[in-house]
């Protein structure tokens, strides 16, 4: 048993309201309308059962109602309809509990019948409220229904428009930032004072010639230089040593890591 | 009541709500009026409430949103040969009153009060309706998805909060939205104060269609 | 005038014309009030006209056709127009200054001066703020829209004429033309994409398409 069937189906019964309970019209309490189509499950029929004794849901009696179950699955069956599981479970379950309540008390096991029939009891009325509670809000004024809305309200629309700001300050920083970003970058390298290395090996080699003691690397350098003028003099000028010393033009000695670094002509070389 | 002449802002508040798509809170009616004062505005609409009372039309709040509607008791006049109110089923008409009033609630606990399985169509027309919404998770195992109504749920039955809802206040008291056990447990220990010994196992007490995990994808031909 | 309650029938006609998605006669309003009295219709409408006077709302008669309406005066809460200020954007002040210096100028000749690709959507905010125009079209092949500034400018900036913008030699004065140095520089480049510098805006001057006129409106969905 689905209630897909039932969707509408309750809609076509329903008539004018929104909601009645279907198969239940008054006057036919003594024989029931055997149209199982017609309940939302088998708690749905019990509780349609339970409202024909016609007493509070908090006064019903289980086993009568119990009874009158089985009794409409029962006509069912001997009418051959085609019962849904959910029904057949839910009567072999009460057939299950009338037993126990017949039951001598202490034969009783847990849970006890009377629990099962309270609770039973209490789904019931909990349904009924909720069946109850469902009348009463499709009974309400709703729109479209009982209140109208506007037929043709105008709307309301927002227009947004934008205020733009700016001032002189911002406009010729403006301009003044395009010409500074966009002007021709003209790049100037300065010029620095550099001893090349032919010019310190011509130094170097001739100050060699003059003498044949050995002189320090520092004393080939130009007196007086500037300070940028001087690292580079040396630097060009350790070089020129170094390739003298290769040619076998010059000897080179140092007696220390880090010490000074002498440099003096090799004898018979040089004085051509 | 009428015979006053409207001040400035009950005409423009007038206006705007009689011109709205949509009702409109007290909030956006002030923002509407050029940030106009919130209290003013309240105090406006108030008045203007009262004004029409008893005329043919009336100022009404649903969820904290103001609109004009017509007075319902000339529904009759108003009733077009269209219906425009959707017919919904009577499962379709249980499913939301158990929302409306146990919500937050799961399909698995709409079920359980319903002794039926839900078909999905049923909880899919009151979501396109509008009614009932996802409100997200249940933080139990599974975590199953629950389902609260909407402001256009309080609006289309003319329910200003969901405090208005029919009986609700009586149903409460009665315990009648109390799960079963916890109203099994309630009259017991009322009744008779030791025999919670026997308490309830969860459920082991009908034959509940817990199929429904089953079921869902199985059956559902579309209808 | 107002201060009585309505009677039935007015009531009945108020909801009616309320409701009413097309303005109605009085004889479609009579036939819908289930063929009420012709002149007991009109008597109805006529209070109820009285009864609006002065209000947020009013019945009007169109061709003898009578509907409720947002009072004339009340008529700029419909299409409110909300007023927004935002400073504009760099790439935005840049493209004005441009076309201030060098006006007229075509878009190709403020890309080749800023030395950056110009969305459309900038000179769009220049046009929407009434500061440049077109000035019609440069007689090149293609012939291009070129642009010009307008008096709303030149009122705008506090200037009589273009000719009192300062010159090129005053801008070097005020440092303005300094050669930007390299930190300065990277700073602008990593700067420009995200438009700090510039106030709150989507638009800016890189290599970024003509959407930003578009993303302008499709943000900020009303309330």
């Amino acid at each position: 048993m689905s209630e897909n069937g039932l969707m509408f189906t309750a809609d076509d019964q329903a008539g004018d309201s929104d909601w009645i309970a279907p198969a239940t019209k008054e006057g036919e309490d003594t024989s029931l309308y055997l149209e199982l189509d017609g309940w939302e499950g088998p708690l749905d029929l019990l509780l349609d059962l339970a409202r024909r004794q016609k007493v509070d849901l908090r006064a019903i009696s289980i086993l009568a109602l119990v009874d009158q179950y089985l009794d409409y699955i029962d006509r069912a069956e001997a009418l051959k309809l085609e019962l849904a599981a959910d029904y057949l479970v839910m009567a072999a379950w009460l057939a299950y509990l009338k037993s126990s309540m017949l039951l001598p008390k202490e034969e009783q096991e847990d849970p006890s019948p009377e629990e099962l029939a309270l609770k039973l009891q209490l789904r019931l009325q909990r349904l009924g409220a909720m069946r109850e509670s469902a009348a009463r809000l499709m009974a309400r004024d709703r729109i479209g229904r009982d209140v109208f809305l506007r037929g043709a309200p105008e709307g309301l629309r927002i227009d947004r428009k934008t205020q733009w700001q700016c001032d002189m300050y911002m406009l010729i920083q403006g301009y003044g930032q395009v010409k500074a970003r966009t002007a021709p970058a003209v790049h100037m390298v300065r010029e620095r004072p550099v001893m090349t290395l032919e010019s310190a090996l011509d130094r170097v080699s001739s100050m060699l010639g003059v003498t044949l003691d050995w002189m320090t690397l520092e004393e080939f350098l130009p007196p007086h230089a500037e300070p940028r003028l001087r690292k580079s003099a040396l630097a060009s000028s350790f070089v020129a040593a170094l390739e003298l010393a290769r040619m076998g033009k010059a000897e080179i000695s140092q007696d220390e890591i880090f010490g000074e670094m002498r440099l003096r002509r090799i004898r018979g070389q040089g004085a051509q | 009541m009428s015979g006053t002449k409207p001040d400035d802002l009950q005409r423009a508040v007038e206006a705007t709500l009689f011109a709205a798509e949509e009702p409109m809170t007290l909030e956006a009616l002030a923002g509407h009026l050029g940030d106009a004062d919130l209290p003013a505005v309240r105090e406006a609409v108030r008045q203007l409430a009262d004004h029409y009372e008893g005329r043919g039309i009336e100022l009404v709040e649903r969820s904290r949103k103001w609109h004009f509607q017509t007075s319902p008791d000339l529904a009759h006049l108003l009733r077009r040969e269209r219906e425009q109110v959707r017919r919904l089923s009577r499962a379709a008409t249980e499913v939301l009153a158990i929302v409306a009033y146990h919500e937050p609630v799961s399909r698995a606990e709409i079920e359980s009060i319903r002794g039926v399985q839900t078909a999905k169509g049923t909880v899919d027309v009151l979501m396109e309706a509008g009614w009932i919404k996802i409100a997200g998770r249940r933080e139990v195992p599974g975590r199953p998805v629950i389902y609260a109504t909407t402001a256009e749920f309080l609006q289309h039955f003319g329910l200003q909060t969901r405090k208005d809802l029919p009986g609700l206040d009586e149903l409460r008291a009665a315990g009648l939205l109390d799960p079963v056990d916890e109203a099994y447990d309630a009259l017991i220990e009322t009744d008779e104060p030791q025999g919670v010994a026997d308490a309830p196992e969860t459920e082991a007490d009908m034959p509940r269609t817990d199929q429904s995990a089953i079921e869902d994808d199985g059956k559902e031909p579309g209808e």
